[in-house]
C-alpha cells in the first residue's frame, strides 16, 4: 500500500489555511469577537441583576434561551451523525465534508447547554445536577445524554484528526511556536501500518457508536417538553419529531458552512457541486420528513380538539402566532422544497439559499413549540405576553458568533477537510479505479 | 392514619388538605393580600406585575363567561394545589422540592437552581420565580414576618400551606401529648377569608371539616382529568332552585 | 518528569491552601464575654434554667438578664471582682451586653421549649459548656462544643434519625 | 422611635410663651401618648410575638384586629376573634394596613408651607411653633367677631374624635362642621331618617335574610362594614340548611356583587325607583303585603285625612296610579314579566329585604329612590324584624360636661353655614360639599379664613375638583392633620400629621349592622416611628392654649382622660367588662354585648306618627321649617307657602322637583338629571368603589395596588369598562388608551371590553389619579372626579357619583 506521506501536492491546498494563514480572517475574527464579548457582557449584566433582565415572566418562564438550546443541539446534528452515518453507509462523497461536519457538532455542542447555564436563576449552583442529581428529571437525562453525546462528538474529532495533526506537525518549521501544540496533539503518529489498523478501528466504532447517542440526545431534548403535562408539549412523536428537525437543520448547517469555507479557503475543488447536490437531496428527504411530522402533530391536536391544545393550536396556527408559524411553514417547507426539487437549483447557490432560510425557520420552529403553551397555560389565567429584551437578544447574537468565531478559529488550526481521509479514499478509489476521485484529483491539480 | 414511630409510639400521619367553597367565595382577595403579607411576598410594582412578575402564592382566577346582559363570572382562588401525584416534582432535577410525609410540596430554596422546570411543568402555573432580589423600600422590611426565610433571587418559591404554622401547631401538640386538632392550624388566607368560604385540615382524619367537605356532592379538583389528584378541594356554586 | 513534578506542586499549593481556608473559616473565634462568667460554678449551685428563664416557654433559652443575675449577686456572694462587675452594671442600670455564642442560620427554626418537652437535656447539644470552669476555655461563637455552624444539619439530623423525630426539611428549615 | 413623643412631652409640659394673643397658661400634661401596651416595651422575653389588641380603620367597617407585635415591629395583622363585628376575619384592605404604618412616604413632623400652594416645599417647624402659630389664628379670628370663618372638615371620625371636632368647631362659634363620613352612602341615612326618624344608617339582619333584593349595593366589594357583610353573604349562601338564599342584584354594572349574585338585572341607570315602586305595584295589587305590620306599624300606606281634615294622598293610590309593570318595563329595562316574577318571589321568601347604597344614592334622585326601595320593606314587614331592617343599639357612655357658649360663639353659630346646608338651596342637610365651592369661592356668605382637614382629602374624593382647587386657592389658611402628603395637605400652610391608626388611641363604634352595641378600643400597637401626634391630643391642647370659653370646653388633659371620662358608663356584660375596667377592656379590645340587641319586637320609630312613614312627616315639616324661616335664602321671601316653595319659588327653582303635592313626601319616581348633552355625551358614566382601594385611601398600599381589578385581572392603574358592542361602534380595542370626556373635561383611560357592561355606560373606579399621596399613589390612573358634575341631590344635598355623561374616544 502506498505510503500516506504529504508529499502529494494535491494536499497543500487543504494546508494552507494552516501553514500560510491569510490576513483576512483577522477582521473577521474581530467582528465576531467584538459580538461575543457583547453577548459575555450581557450575560454579565444578567448575572448580575438576576433573570429580570430578560423578558421572562409568569407563565412564560422559557424563552429564547431554551430555544436556542434546543436549536443548538440540533444543528449538532450537522455533523457526527451524518457523517457518521454516511461513514457507515460508505458514501464515498462525503469524505471531505466529514471533517465540516464533526467541527459543527463540537462547537455547537459547545454552545448550545450553555444556554441551560445562562437560563438559570442561580448559576451559582451549576454543580447542583452533578451533585444532588435526580434521575427523574428529563432535565438529568438532558445533562447525561449531552455530555456522553459531546464526549463521543469530539473523540470522532480528534480521531481522524491526528493523522492530519501530524501532517501539519511535519509541515511547520523547527521554529515554529505553534509545533508543540501539533507535536502533543498527534499522538506520536507515525503512520505506521499498526497505527493506521487502530485508528480504522476506532473510527469506525466510534462512527456506529455515535449514532445512538445523537439520536438519543435529541430525543431527550424533546423530553424535556415531552414529559410535562403542558398542552402540545405532553406528545410521543416529539422524541422523533426533533430527531428529524434537528438533522434537518444540522445538514442545512453543513452547507452554509461548506459554502462558506469553500469561498474563504478556495476549497473549490474540494468541495463540488456534486456534494452540494447530493446534501441538497438529502435536504430535500428531510424537508419532507418534517413537514409529514409537523402534519402529523399538528393534525392529532386539531383532530382531538381539547381546548387546552386548541388554545395553543389556534394561537399557533391562527392566533398571535400566525405569521411565525406559516412564515416557518414557508421557509422551512416550502420554499427549500422548490428549490430543492428542482435539479436546475439544486445548485451550490440554491442549496445555500434554502439552507439559511431552514435555519430561520427552524430557529423559529424551535421559538413556537417552546414559547405559544407558556404563553396558555392550562388554567385560563391572565394569558401571558413575552418579548424578549437586548440581553436576550445580545447573548442569542454572541452564541451565534461564538459558533462562527470557534469555525474560524477551528478552521485556522487544523484541516478543515481531512487530507488523510481523502488520500484514504484515493487508495481506496485508485483500487476502483473511481472517476469521481480522479475528477476531483484532476481539479485540485487544475487549481494549482 | 398513624404511622409507628422507633420508639414503638402510635404517631398520628396528618394529609394536609384545603376546601374552598367557591358558593361562599366573593373574589375579595383578602387571602392574596393575608398570604403575601404571612409568607414576606414582596410586591413587584406596577412595571413589573404589568409584565407577569407579581408573586402570588395563592391568586383569584376570574372566569367570565357569556355575553350581555347574560353574564357569569366566577371567582377562583388558586393556591398551589398540593397534588398528590405532583408534576413539578418529578422534573426538578436536583430535588429541591419534594411532597413531605404530611402531602405538602415544599420548595428548598438553598437547593433550587432556577431552572424552572417546575413551574413550566405544573399544570396550575402556581409556581413562582423570583426575577429580582426582593425589595422592601426603606424600613418596609420592618414588617416581615421572622419565620418564612426571604427567598433570594434566582429561586423557585410557592405555597407551603403556611407550613411555619403547622410546624408551630405540631411542636404545641406534642408537647401537649396529643394530636392537633381540626382547626387548630390554618394558613392565613384561611384565617382572614371573610366570607368563610376556606377550610383547612387533615384529610387523614375522616372526622374533620375538610374530609367531611370533601365528599361534598359539590367538591371537585381543578383539572382533575389531569391526575394530579390535588389535595385542594373546591366546592362548586348551588343554583337557588325556585321554579322561576 | 518536570512537567510532572510541577503538576504536583501546583495541586498541593491549591488543595492544601483550600483546606486551611476551610480550617480557618472553621476556627472557633475566641469570644472575651464582658464578665469572665465560669458556667461550673453556677451549675453546681443552680439549674440551666434558673439563669437561662426563657427556655422552658420559648424558642429561645435566653441570655441572662441583669435582674436574673442580681438576684443572687445583690449581696457580696463572691469575692471574684467579677462579680462585682454585674454589680456595676445594675447600678448603671444596663443590661451585660453577653455575646452569644450559639447562632443559627436566618432559616432554621428551633425552639428550646420543644426540645426540652422531649425529654432532652441541656447536655444533649450543649455538650459539657455547664461544666467550664474557665471562664472563656474553648468556647467561641459557634465553637467546638456542641452544636455548630460547620455541620449543624449533620448533629441535629443523626440524632433526629436515631429518635424517630422529623427528618422532613421543614420540619426545622422555615 | 420616640422622637415624636419627646418632642410632644416637651411640648406639652412647657409654658407657652411668645404668644401675645394667648393667655399665659401653663398646663401640666402627661404624654400625649397612652403607655403602649407591653409589647411596644423592651421586649421581656427576645423574639417572642405577642398579639396586640385593636381596632382596624382601614375603612369604615370598624374590624376588631389583633396585631402581632415581634420586637417591637409590627409584623401581621389577623382579625380579633372574639370582636362581633368581624370574628376573626378581615378583608385585604385590613390585611395591607401595615403599609400604611410603614410606608415609608409619611409626614414624618409637624411641617410649614414655605413655597408656592401645592408647590410642595416644607420647612420642618416644631411642635409648639405649630400650635401657637394656630392657636393665635384662631383667636385672633375670634377676636375680630367672625369664628363663623373657621371651617372643619372632617371624614373618617371615629367614636370620640367626631364628637371633638364638631365640639371644638361650636365651642368657637362657627357653624362650619362637615363631616362626610359616609359619602355614597348618606342618602340611606337621609331615608332611613325621613321613614322611620333615626338619624342614622339603618341596621340589616342579612345572615337571616332569605331574599335579598340588592339595589345598586356592592355588598361583595364595598358595603360596610366590609367584613361583617361578607360574613353575612357566606351565611346566606351556605349558613342554614335547608335554606340558600337569594340575592338579586340590579347595577347597571356587572360587578363583582352582580357576579355573585343568582341574578342580575342590568337596570337602566337612574330608574331604580320606578322599578322598586312597580315591584310594590303588584305586591300591593296581588295582596302578597304584610297586613298586620301596614295596620299596626306603617303611616301612609291608604289615603289619610290629617288633624286639620284634610284627605291626603296614600301610598297605595300613588302606586296603583302610576307604577304598573307594563308602565315602567321599557324605562327601566326590565321587562314586566320579570317585574311581576321578581315581586312574588320576594314577597313569598320572606324574609326579604330590599336595600339600596352608592348606586342608587349616586343620581339626583337618589334619595326619592331610596325612599322607594326602603318601602318594599315595609310592605313585607322586615322592619324591626329577624332578616330584615334591625333597630341599632349604641353603647350607654357617659355624657360629657354641656358645652357653656360664649357671647362670640354664640353669635358666629347665628350665620348660615357656608354650604347653605338647612336654608332652602338645601333645605334637608346637614352638611353638604355639593355647594360648598361656590360658597368658598364667591365668598358667599362670607369668607372662609381657616380650615381644618381631619382625615378627608376633598381635593381628591369630591366631584368638580377643578372648583375645588380653585376655592382652596381662595382660603387663606389651611390647615391638615393627615399623616400622609395627599393633595389637600399639599394645599395646606400647616400639617399637624397624626399618628396611623396603628399608632394611636381612639374608641371607634362600627356603623349601624349588628343591632347590639359595640365598642371598639384602637390602640397604639408600636410606639409611634416619626413626631407626630394624635390628633385627639392635639385639638385638646389647642384649644387649651387658646383659653376663655374654647378651652374651658376641654377640661380634660389629654384624649385618653376625655375617653375614659365617657367609657366610664359602659356596665359589665356577660362579655365584656365594666368601661371603668381600662386594663381588661384594653386587653379584649373593647366592650360589646351581643345580648342587647333586638331583632324582634318591633323597632323605636321616632316619626310624628311613631311608626315607619311611607308619608314622610318629617320631610313636610322640615321643608316646612326652612321655608317658615326664608328669609335665610335671598331668593325666597319671609313667610312663603312650603307649596309655593316647593312649586315655584324655592326649591323646584332651584332643582326641578317635579312632584307636587302630597307626592313629594311619598316614595315616588322623580327622573334623574344627567350633566351633559345626550347627544355630545352619549354614554352614563357609572363610578364605583372597589375592594381593594374603597374610595381612593389605600392608593398608596402596593399590596392593594398589585391585587385592584381581579375580575378584569387588573393592577397597578385605573381602567374604564365598555361594552365590546359599544367599544366595536366606537373603533376602540380592548386595552386601548382612550380619553373620557364631560362636559367639564376629560381624562384618560385605558378601556377594557367587559361584557358585564351596558352598551350605553361605561363604568370607572374611584381610587386611582392621585396626584400626591406618596411614590406608589402618585400619577396613577385617573380619577373621574375631575370631570363629574358636581351636582346631585336637591334636597340633602348628597354628592351625584353617577349623574355625568361622557364621550369616550381613542386617545
Amino acid at each position: 500500500m502506498r505510503r500516506l506521506e504529504p508529499e502529494s501536492a494535491d494536499h497543500d491546498l487543504v494546508f494552507q489555511p494552516i501553514l500560510r494563514p491569510g490576513m483576512w480572517s483577522f477582521p473577521v475574527a474581530g467582528v465576531l469577537l467584538a459580538v461575543v464579548l457583547w453577548a459575555g457582557y450581557a450575560w454579565g449584566y444578567q448575572l448580575m441583576h438576576g433573570l429580570g433582565v430578560t423578558g421572562l415572566n409568569r407563565p412564560v418562564f422559557w424563552g429564547i434561551y431554551v430555544t436556542n438550546f434546543i436549536f443548538f443541539i440540533g444543528i449538532s446534528h450537522a455533523g457526527t451523525l451524518i457523517s457518521a452515518i454516511l461513514r457507515v453507509t460508505h458514501a464515498g462523497w462525503r469524505r471531505p465534508i466529514t471533517r465540516a461536519a464533526e467541527a459543527i457538532t463540537v462547537f455547537a455542542l459547545m454552545i448550545g447547554p450553555m444556554n441551560i447555564i445562562i437560563d438559570l436563576g442561580r448559576a451559582d449552583r451549576l454543580l447542583y445536577p452533578f451533585i444532588f442529581g435526580r434521575f427523574q428529571s428529563p432535565l438529568l437525562w438532558d445533562v447525561m445524554a449531552i455530555t456522553t453525546y459531546f464526549t463521543g462528538s469530539v473523540i470522532y474529532l480528534y480521531l481522524p484528526l491526528i493523522p492530519d495533526i501530524a501532517m501539519v506537525r511535519d509541515r511547520l518549521s523547527r521554529h515554529d511556536f505553534r509545533r508543540p501544540l501539533y507535536q502533543l496533539l498527534s499522538l506520536g503518529w507515525t503512520g505506521s501500518e499498526e497505527q493506521r489498523r487502530r485508528l480504522s478501528r476506532a473510527i469506525g466504532i466510534m462512527a456506529v457508536a455515535i449514532i445512538p447517542i445523537a439520536v438519543s440526545v435529541h430525543t431527550v431534548v424533546s423530553w424535556v417538553l415531552a414529559m410535562t403535562i403542558q398542552p402540545m408539549w405532553h406528545s410521543a412523536i416529539f422524541g422523533p419529531y426533533f430527531v428529524v428537525g434537528a438533522i434537518f437543520s444540522g445538514i442545512a448547517t453543513l452547507i452554509i458552512a461548506m459554502a462558506i469555507l469553500r469561498r474563504a479557503f478556495h476549497l473549490e475543488p474540494v468541495l463540488t457541486p456534486r456534494h452540494f447536490n447530493n446534501l441538497g437531496i438529502l435536504l430535500l428527504v428531510m424537508t419532507l420528513a418534517w413537514l409529514y411530522f409537523t402534519f402529523a402533530e399538528y393534525l392529532t391536536t386539531f383532530y382531538g380538539g381539547e381546548p387546552s391544545e386548541m388554545a395553543v393550536f389556534r394561537a399557533k396556527v391562527w392566533g398571535d402566532y400566525l405569521w411565525l408559524f406559516w412564515g416557518m411553514v414557508f421557509i422551512t417547507f416550502v420554499i427549500p422544497f422548490f428549490i430543492l426539487a428542482l435539479p436546475k437549483t439544486r445548485t451550490i447557490a440554491g442549496t445555500v439559499v434554502a439552507s439559511i432560510l431552514i435555519n430561520i425557520g427552524m430557529w423559529i420552529e424551535r421559538f413556537t413549540i417552546v414559547v405559544p403553551t407558556l404563553i396558555h397555560p392550562r388554567l385560563p389565567y391572565d394569558p401571558g405576553q413575552y418579548s424578549p429584551t437586548w440581553v436576550e437578544w445580545s447573548i442569542t447574537a454572541g452564541e451565534f458568533a461564538a459558533l462562527a468565531l470557534l469555525y474560524v478559529i477551528f478552521s485556522k488550526l487544523f484541516p478543515i477537510v481531512s487530507p488523510w481521509e481523502i488520500s484514504e479514499g484515493e487508495a481506496e478509489e485508485a483500487l476502483k479505479a473511481s472517476k469521481s476521485q480522479r475528477v476531483v484529483v484532476e481539479a485540485l491539480a487544475r487549481q494549482r | 392514619m398513624t404511622q409507628m414511630a422507633s420508639d414503638g409510639e402510635e404517631r398520628r400521619v396528618y394529609r394536609w388538605g384545603m376546601v374552598i367553597d367557591l358558593d361562599k367565595c366573593t373574589g375579595c382577595q383578602a387571602c392574596v393580600v393575608a398570604c403575601r403579607a404571612e409568607n414576606n411576598i414582596p410586591f413587584a410594582g406596577e412595571e413589573q406585575a404589568q409584565m407577569g412578575r407579581a408573586i402570588f402564592w395563592i391568586r383569584i382566577m376570574p372566569v367570565l363567561e357569556g355575553e350581555y346582559p347574560r353574564v357569569r363570572q366566577r371567582f377562583i382562588p388558586v393556591p398551589c394545589q398540593q397534588c398528590d401525584n405532583p408534576p413539578c416534582i418529578k422534573v426538578c432535577p436536583v430535588g429541591a422540592t419534594y411532597k413531605n410525609n404530611e402531602g405538602v410540596v415544599s420548595q428548598v430554596y438553598a437547593r433550587c437552581i432556577g431552572c424552572r422546570f417546575c413551574t413550566v411543568a405544573c399544570p396550575y402555573t402556581v409556581r413562582n420565580f423570583n426575577w429580582y432580589s426582593p425589595q422592601w423600600p426603606e424600613g418596609m422590611d420592618r414588617y416581615l414576618n421572622p419565620d418564612v426565610p426571604v427567598r433570594p433571587r434566582g429561586v423557585v418559591e410557592k405555597c407551603s400551606f403556611c407550613s411555619q404554622r403547622i410546624r408551630e401547631a405540631r411542636m404545641r401538640a406534642e408537647e401537649e401529648n396529643r394530636p392537633v386538632r381540626d382547626g387548630e392550624v390554618v394558613p392565613a388566607c384561611v384565617q382572614t377569608c371573610p366570607a368563610d368560604a376556606m377550610f383547612f385540615g387533615d384529610l387523614n382524619d375522616p372526622d374533620s371539616t375538610v374530609s367531611r367537605l370533601a365528599r361534598s356532592r359539590r367538591a371537585f379538583r381543578l383539572q382533575e382529568e389531569l391526575g394530579t389528584n390535588p389535595k385542594v378541594i373546591y366546592l362548586g356554586e348551588e343554583d337557588w332552585d325556585a321554579k322561576a | 518528569m518536570r512537567e510532572f513534578a510541577a503538576f504536583l506542586l501546583g495541586l498541593l499549593i491549591i488543595v492544601g491552601g483550600a483546606g486551611y481556608a476551610v480550617a480557618y473559616a472553621n476556627k472557633a473565634e475566641e469570644v472575651v464575654q464582658p464578665i469572665r462568667f465560669p458556667h461550673a460554678k453556677h451549675t453546681s449551685l443552680v439549674s440551666c434554667q434558673t439563669c437561662h428563664t426563657q427556655v422552658n416557654d420559648t424558642p429561645h433559652a435566653g441570655l441572662p438578664k441583669i435582674a436574673t443575675c442580681m438576684g443572687c449577686h445583690q449581696a457580696d456572694v463572691s469575692k471574684s471582682p467579677e462579680a462585682a462587675k454585674v454589680r456595676q452594671y445594675s447600678d448603671r442600670g444596663e443590661e451585660v451586653p453577653w455575646i452569644r455564642l450559639y447562632e443559627l442560620a436566618d432559616d432554621i427554626s428551633f425552639s428550646h421549649r420543644f426540645h426540652l418537652k422531649q425529654g432532652l437535656d441541656c447536655q444533649a447539644c450543649h455538650g459539657a459548656i455547664g461544666e467550664s470552669t474557665q471562664w472563656n476555655t474553648g468556647f467561641g461563637k459557634n465553637g467546638t462544643n456542641g452544636p455548630s455552624g460547620r455541620d449543624l444539619m449533620g448533629f441535629c439530623l443523626a440524632c433526629h434519625q436515631g429518635r424517630g423525630a422529623a427528618t422532613d426539611c421543614v420540619a426545622c428549615h422555615k | 422611635m420616640s422622637i415624636g413623643r419627646r418632642t410632644f412631652l416637651k411640648l406639652a409640659g412647657t409654658t407657652v410663651v411668645g404668644a401675645t394673643l394667648l393667655p399665659n397658661v401653663s398646663i401640666p400634661l402627661p404624654s400625649p401618648q397612652p403607655e403602649a401596651p407591653a409589647a411596644a416595651e423592651e421586649p421581656a422575653v427576645e423574639d417572642v410575638a405577642t398579639w396586640v389588641p385593636s381596632v382596624c380603620l382601614q375603612c369604615d367597617g370598624g374590624c376588631g384586629i389583633m396585631v402581632r407585635v415581634i420586637d417591637g415591629r409590627a409584623i401581621k395583622i389577623e382579625g380579633n376573634p372574639s370582636y362581633p363585628v368581624n370574628r376573626g376575619k378581615l378583608c385585604p384592605k385590613g390585611q395591607a394596613a401595615l403599609q400604611v404604618l410603614y410606608d415609608p412616604d409619611r409626614i414624618k413632623w409637624p411641617m410649614q408651607r414655605v413655597g408656592e400652594r401645592g408647590q410642595g416645599q416644607w420647612r420642618r417647624i416644631a411642635w409648639p411653633e405649630a400650635l401657637n402659630l394656630v392657636a393665635s389664628r384662631l383667636n385672633a379670628l375670634r377676636g375680630r367677631g367672625a369664628p363663623q370663618s373657621l371651617m372643619v372638615w372632617s371624614g373618617r371620625t371615629r367614636g370620640q374624635m367626631g364628637t371633638l371636632l364638631s365640639r371644638f368647631t361650636e365651642a368657637f362659634g362657627s357653624p362650619n362642621y362637615l363631616e362626610n363620613r359616609f359619602s355614597g352612602a348618606d342618602a340611606a341615612l337621609k331615608a332611613h331618617y325621613l321613614a322611620t326618624g333615626i338619624n342614622e344608617l339603618p341596621a340589616y339582619d342579612l345572615s337571616n335574610t332569605s331574599y335579598l333584593l340588592s339595589f345598586g349595593v356592592s355588598f361583595a366589594e364595598a358595603w360596610r362594614p366590609t367584613v361583617s357583610v361578607l360574613r353575612a353573604f357566606g351565611h346566606m349562601r351556605r349558613g342554614t340548611p335547608g335554606r340558600r338564599s337569594k340575592i338579586v342584584q340590579i347595577d347597571p354594572r356587572f360587578s363583582p356583587s352582580a357576579a355573585k349574585a343568582d341574578e342580575w338585572i342590568p337596570i337602566q341607570p337612574g330608574t331604580d325607583a320606578l322599578l322598586a315602586l312597580s315591584i310594590a305595584h303588584v305586591i300591593i295589587k296581588e295582596k302578597l303585603y304584610d297586613d298586620a305590620f301596614l295596620k299596626d306599624s306603617v303611616f301612609g300606606f291608604q289615603d289619610w285625612r290629617g288633624p286639620d281634615g284634610q284627605k291626603h294622598m296614600g301610598y297605595t293610590a300613588l302606586v296603583l296610579d302610576e307604577y304598573a309593570p307594563s308602565a315602567v318595563a321599557e324605562r327601566t329595562g326590565v321587562s314586566a314579566d320579570d317585574i311581576t316574577r321578581l315581586a312574588r318571589e320576594f314577597a313569598t321568601h320572606r324574609p326579604a329585604l330590599a336595600v339600596a347604597e352608592r348606586g342608587v344614592s349616586g343620581h339626583t334622585n337618589g334619595l326619592f329612590s331610596h325612599l322607594a326601595i326602603q318601602s318594599l320593606n315595609a310592605l313585607v314587614g322586615s322592619v324591626g324584624a329577624t332578616g330584615g331592617v334591625i333597630a341599632q343599639e349604641h353603647p350607654p357612655l357617659a355624657a360629657l360636661q354641656p358645652l357653656k357658649l360664649d357671647e362670640a360663639a354664640r353669635k358666629g353659630l347665628g350665620n348660615i353655614r357656608v354650604d347653605r346646608a338647612g336654608t332652602s338651596r338645601f333645605p334637608l342637610a346637614d352638611g353638604t360639599s355639593q355647594g360648598l365651592a361656590d360658597g368658598i369661592l364667591r365668598q358667599d356668605p362670607y369668607l372662609v379664613d381657616t380650615l381644618l382637614l381631619y382625615y378627608t382629602n376633598p381635593l381628591f374624593s369630591q366631584p368638580g375638583l377643578t372648583q375645588f382647587h380653585q376655592a382652596f386657592q381662595k382660603i387663606p389658611f389651611i390647615v391638615s392633620f393627615s399623616p400622609f402628603m395627599d393633595e389637600s395637605s399639599q394645599y395646606a400652610d400647616l400639617i399637624l400629621p397624626d399618628c396611623t391608626f396603628l399608632e394611636r388611641l381612639q374608641d371607634d363604634e362600627p356603623p349601624p349592622h349588628l343591632g347590639s352595641p359595640v365598642l371598639g378600643l384602637r390602640q397604639p400597637v408600636v410606639t409611634p416611628l416619626y413626631d407626630t401626634a394624635n390628633t385627639g391630643d392635639v385639638l385638646i391642647l389647642l384649644a387649651r392654649m387658646m383659653g376663655g370659653a374654647v378651652g374651658a370646653a376641654f377640661p380634660w388633659r389629654n384624649f385618653e382622660e376625655m375617653l375614659r371620662q365617657r367609657l366610664a358608663g359602659l356596665p359589665a356584660t356577660s362579655t365584656s367588662p365594666a368601661g371603668t375596667d381600662w386594663e381588661r377592656l384594653r386587653q379584649q379590645g373593647g366592650w360589646w354585648d351581643p345580648g342587647a340587641a333586638k331583632t324582634e319586637g318591633g323597632y323605636p320609630f321616632t316619626t310624628p306618627s311613631k311608626k315607619f312613614e311611607l308619608y314622610a312627616q318629617l320631610m313636610q315639616r322640615g321643608l316646612q321649617t326652612v321655608a317658615d324661616a326664608g328669609g335665610q335664602n335671598p331668593a325666597s321671601n319671609p313667610g312663603d307657602r312650603l307649596d309655593n316653595m316647593l312649586s315655584h319659588v324655592g326649591i323646584g327653582a332651584y332643582v326641578g322637583i317635579a312632584a307636587q303635592g302630597d307626592k313629594a313626601f311619598l316614595p315616588h319616581y322623580e327622573s334623574a338629571h344627567f350633566a351633559g348633552d345626550e347627544k355630545e355625551y352619549p354614554l352614563y358614566l357609572n363610578t364605583y368603589k372597589s375592594m381593594a382601594l374603597a374610595e381612593g385611601r389605600g392608593g398608596n398600599e402596593p399590596w392593594l395596588l398589585e391585587v385592584f381589578g381581579p375580575a378584569l385581572g387588573e393592577k397597578w392603574t385605573s381602567w374604564i369598562e365598555i361594552n365590546p358592542e359599544t367599544a366595536r361602534r366606537l373603533g376602540i380595542a380592548d386595552k386601548d388608551q382612550v380619553w373620557m370626556e364631560s362636559a367639564f373635561g376629560r381624562i384618560p383611560a385605558r378601556a377594557r371590553l367587559f361584557a358585564g357592561a351596558r352598551p350605553d355606560t361605561v363604568n370607572m373606579p374611584f381610587g386611582f389619579g392621585h396626584r400626591a399621596y406618596g411614590r406608589w399613589a402618585k400619577d396613577r390612573g385617573a380619577n373621574p372626579n375631575w370631570i363629574l358634575a358636581s351636582d346631585g341631590d336637591p334636597l340633602a344635598g348628597l354628592v351625584g357619583w353617577s349623574a355625568t355623561r361622557v364621550k369616550v374616544y381613542r386617545a
